[in-house]
């Protein structure tokens, strides 16, 4: 498939936001600037970016505890989501979310969520607006491996088939759930073998390549925008860095680190398009600086935000109560 | 004005909406039923006939039938509602909530507070609840305190056919999510009900009956029994006022503090189990708010601590009993207590 | 397949005792003798017998709302049950369960559940055991269509398959769940293709048959013996009643309900063990009268027995308190 | 005595049972870790380690990871329980009993009673509470109230390293389904804990401080805050009676019942949200059973009817601090109350 220039470019650019945003979040983090439980996208931006360039702001998608590259690729604001990882003033949830409720209902990012297996019936019930609302939009779940194994997510899958909806699951295999193996805890041969046995299209693409996950996504929202229903995209891709910010990672052995990092996705993403001279290294150099100053101000502005005013901590429990 | 059932009510409450607005959409099992059958649709209209007639008029785009898979319908109705409609979704028994609570508490009820106020959930869960069927300890329960007690809900029990369609109304124009609870053993039970749309407030307390004695405090069906109650004690010269807070979330504090005030006794009466029930709930608040108007100790009356019995003379030994609520008033008042 | 007279024999036996009991049940229910919800087994009979025929006491069995069959399969006693769904004292959970929740743990029969998906996990636990104290017995779930759609039961299914355990889960596809099909509740294609997406064999048998019933059963208890793992049976049978009794049944059409009289598993049986000579007409007229004869002696104790003491209403929550 | 921490004493609780009783399981999501990875076995012990080095004692199929599957978590323990093994399942965060409360609440706890007594089920779900790092509205919750509020379920919320494995060691030989609810902050804190086994009964409240003046009731966490409190108000000569029921249900209500009977004032204290929760269940209990001892006004420090916020400055605003026990209490006395 070609993509034009342009779109390469955006597709870079996003997943290097991502990742400058994540190595910069754990910089932070360590230095102990940022409060609460933290995990990093780091290692599987092809997979939010390859399926978010599909979509626009009024399609949705329904995130996970994992959820920073969900919320880059689906344009929220870095500054703002900075600011609510952080825990201040003028973060996209006004600090009282945090790192594991990002949302921007603004963008149809309809958050991450701290419960593993609790976005994709939220995402069905996107789509059932969609449907009901006979918009041509899609929704879209991100679940990781071990999310795949939830009751609700089962449900979910069956009730987008039964009502067919514009749904589309991705099941993001970084190979772990925590420190548990995909292949102790799915007892399935894969969870694209078991999301078809549910009555819908799937299929496992290399997550480490953009543009397996840009091309399958492609078919799957095409497929849902024109009411031909839900699917299912297993994507395998590798988390860089441990389950959470601190986690030693012991159930890792060393060569499967060292893989890692070779199979970096924004490695291999450059590596073609360089090669085959779609784009320039310095493109690409360009974009990699622009990333880096967007995020050093995200982290700026964040740094010097003040907390939250204590009558926040009673707002906006109910609409009026 | 025309007599209705309870279930009347609701069913009008429902048509009404969906008639106003299209975004209202209900959803949950067999709410139509017939679907994937050799027979008739809208066969069921509910599993105790409340939403029959709704898909005949709205069709099965807004009449939707699920799979029993309470989890998907909870959360594609907290999802539905954030992304712009405003769904009633039913859980079919209230007892059902272990299989789908994740989605109501964790979901629906935080998106507000967590997103920092950019989230409306105009959700509605209709539930059945109580006991007083025979139906056992997995569909007998009241379950309401677990709600009461989630921060980001609305809990409304009607007592009455009349506040049950005013209150659904509300519910569904409401854009906080709501937790709407009828009880099995009211859906016969009549009374005036208008034709036309009306809402019922949140928080506002019906006073079923007044007097300057002793406040009495139930909701749901509860508050028919602690009426023969009063009744009887009336014709004794006590003179119960008797408070129908209508919703447990948000609670008519006032309501029950302001009678409190002047009775300077309260007998709390409520079908939930008893720890860390509604009515230890109300108690508490009087406790600390009122204490220097109570004559004497309150008095809850509540089932025991046990799950909900199947044989019907121990399922009557379970619930509160008019005559266990006219003994607790009389004891309130220092006098001997006849029975119990 | 060829099965002993005697085995033949309990298996007609066991059918026609449920037959019996289901047919005296419905006719006290009408008659206002009996509180609560009931749910009738009638023409499923094959299923449990099928299944429970190859079972001991040491075997366990995790039921649902229609659960009267499996007890009896079971080898409940039919008074103690006749009593509990009275109410009554000497019942089998001393009147405090009632239809919906019959019990016998010395059976093995962990008990109907009021809950759809309700048993699959405990059943699964009831495996785990077996597998912690190395026995060689088996866990079996009957669930419904309806039950096959809810997350609980895909969580068991995908546990029992990651632990490799002698759990046996039959799918009891009667057609409906409520007043809802399953050629809409249920997106896959069928129960058993959706379940063998899990990683465990999964077949689909006639549940008309009782021999095929039996012969499916036989392989997968064999399988999970002798530490083969779980599988699912999908058994396609006809309800020939109402979801509960009172239900008018208008979803099912008067074709349906005609070709549900004539399906009786009851008579295919007898039909067929006496068509090849295997049994003689009159050896399975010994077992409706006898069976009849115990019915009615459970009806008459249940009728005379008293309802349980007052005080039974706070006992029995905890072992000690 | 040597000096553990309340991780290291639930630890040994845990080698202590599951050494001497092979029917003792341990069961949930990475309790060992590493399960189907490239690295080491017993990577996590738990998500926070609790369960550390038991999968090397006792092996894979007495210490057993499962997927992310609560459900099948919690009923895999049920069933097991009721079948002859005595599993310790581990609900990682109590948060998530949305996603497995009908195994909890519908099955375990009332198998025994539905059942007609023929039931066992010798369960534990330990579980992780409370908030104060900042984990945000989906794993800070509290929720004790929930599993209090349901017959058949015991319910445990040790405050320090001691009780926490004596209580532990009672659970797992308890026949009852038990709710172990360890939190979050406490895991670091250190108390003096016997090396041995040892047993704390439930039911039985511990006083913390004893003093005449007025009767403070906390659990888990809050004791903490509320011995801060109380040592401050010491010094201006108030005397306080700290107790920590520890079980929440059985409840020691005479331990409640006789000191307030003696001190005439009340101040519970809990990090539950308030409505339907713990601190009303307690002060109802005195409001029913001590009325004519009352002094004063009961008063509850609970956070407010909010989620658990993110930012850290909110989270510490939500929680009761030690400041606003001993406001309440000098309220309670009639004070003037210094801040709020
Ligand atoms: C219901 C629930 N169970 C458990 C957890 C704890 N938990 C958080 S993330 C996680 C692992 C998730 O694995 P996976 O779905 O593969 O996503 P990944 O972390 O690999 O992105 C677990 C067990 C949770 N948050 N929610
Ligand atoms: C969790 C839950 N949801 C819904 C119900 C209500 N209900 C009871 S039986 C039933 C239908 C079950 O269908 P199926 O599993 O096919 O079993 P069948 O009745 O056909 O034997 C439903 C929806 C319930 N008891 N529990
Ligand atoms: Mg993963
Ligand atoms: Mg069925």
């Amino acid at each position: 498939m070609q993509l034009d220039r342009p779109t390469l470019i955006e597709a870079y650019r996003r997943m290097r936001l991502i990742r400058e945003f994540e190595d910069n979040v754990q910089a932070q983090f360590e230095q102990g600037r940022i409060p609460g439980f933290v995990h990093l996208y780091a290692g599987q931006e092809a997979s939010a970016v390859g399926v978010c360039l599909h979509l626009s702001d009024e399609d949705y998608i329904g995130s996970t505890h994992r959820g920073h590259g969900h919320c880059i690729a689906k344009g929220c604001d870095v500054t703002g989501m900075m600011k609510e990882i952080f825990g201040r003033e003028g973060g996209l949830c006004r600090g009282k979310g945090g790192s594991m409720h990002i949302a921007d209902l603004d963008k149809g990012m309809l958050g991450a969520n701290a419960i593993v297996g609790g976005n994709p019936p939220l995402v069905v019930g996107a789509a059932l607006t969609l449907k009901t609302k006979r918009l041509p939009h899609v929704a879209v779940s991100f679940t990781g491996d071990g999310g795949s194994n939830q009751g609700t997510t089962f449900e979910a899958m069956n009730l987008a088939v039964v009502l067919n909806l514009p749904a589309i699951f991705v099941f993001e295999n970084n190979g772990y759930g925590e420190g548990t193996g995909v292949s102790y805890a799915v007892g399935a041969d894969s969870i694209a073998g078991r999301a078809a046995g549910f009555g819908m299209p799937a299929t496992a693409v290399d997550g480490r390549d953009f543009f397996a996950v840009f091309e399958a996504a492609r078919d799957a929202i095409e497929r849902a925008r024109t009411g031909g229903g839900p699917s299912a995209i297993e994507v395998t891709c590798m988390r860089q860095h441990g389950h959470f910010i601190g986690d030693a990672q012991a159930y890792r052995s060393r060569e499967e680190l060292e893989r890692v990092r070779a199979d970096d996705p924004l490695r291999i993403f450059r590596d073609r398009v360089t090669a085959d001279g779609r784009l320039d290294p310095g493109d690409l150099d360009t974009v990699d600086t622009e990333c880096a100053a967007a995020i050093a101000e995200a982290i700026h502005a964040a740094e010097n935000a003040p907390v939250p005013a204590e009558d926040e901590l009673t707002t906006d429990v109910y609409v009026s109560y | 004005m025309p007599r209705k059932t309870y279930r009347q009510a609701i069913n009008e409450a429902l048509d009404s909406e969906m008639a106003r607005d299209e975004n209202v959409i209900v959803i949950g099992e067999d709410v139509a039923g017939g679907a994937g059958g050799s027979g008739e649709d809208d066969a069921y209209g509910g599993v105790l006939g409340v939403t029959k007639g709704l898909v005949g008029k709205y069709g099965r785009t807004r009449v939707i039938d699920t799979p029993i898979t309470e989890s998907a319908i909870m959360g594609a109705a907290a999802g539905a509602a954030s992304t712009g409609l405003r769904p009633v979704a039913e859980l079919m028994f209230v007892d059902f909530l272990g299989v789908c609570f994740d989605q109501i508490f964790n979901q629906a009820a935080k998106f507000r507070y967590m997103f920092g106020g950019k989230a409306r959930t105009p959700l509605v869960i209709r539930s059945m609840i109580g006991a007083g069927l025979s139906a056992a300890a997995q569909h007998s329960q009241a379950l309401h305190p677990i709600f009461t007690h989630i921060p980001g809900l609305k809990v409304v029990m009607p007592s009455n056919a009349y506040d049950a369609k005013g209150l659904l109304i509300q519910a569904i124009r409401d854009d906080d999510p709501v937790i709407f609870l009828e009880h099995k053993a009211l859906y016969e039970t009549q009374a005036e009900v208008p034709d036309e749309a009306y809402t019922i407030p949140f928080g506002e307390a019906e006073f079923v009956t007044e007097g300057d004695d002793v406040t009495v405090v139930a909701f749901s069906a509860m508050v028919a029994r602690c009426k023969a109650a009063a009744d009887t004690l009336e014709k004794d010269g006590i003179e119960v006022e008797l408070i129908d807070p209508r919703t447990t979330s948000p609670l008519d504090e006032d309501a029950i503090l302001e009678s409190v005030e002047r009775t300077g006794r309260l007998v709390v009466v409520d079908e939930g189990s008893p720890r860390c029930g509604l009515a230890a709930d109300i108690a508490a608040l009087v406790a600390c708010k009122a204490f220097a108007h109570l004559k004497a100790p309150i008095a809850m009356v509540t089932p025991p601590h046990t799950p909900v019995p199947f044989a019907p003379n121990l399922e009557a030994a379970y619930l509160p009993s008019a005559e266990r609520i006219a003994a607790a008033v009389r004891a309130t008042l220092g006098e001997t207590v006849p029975a119990e």
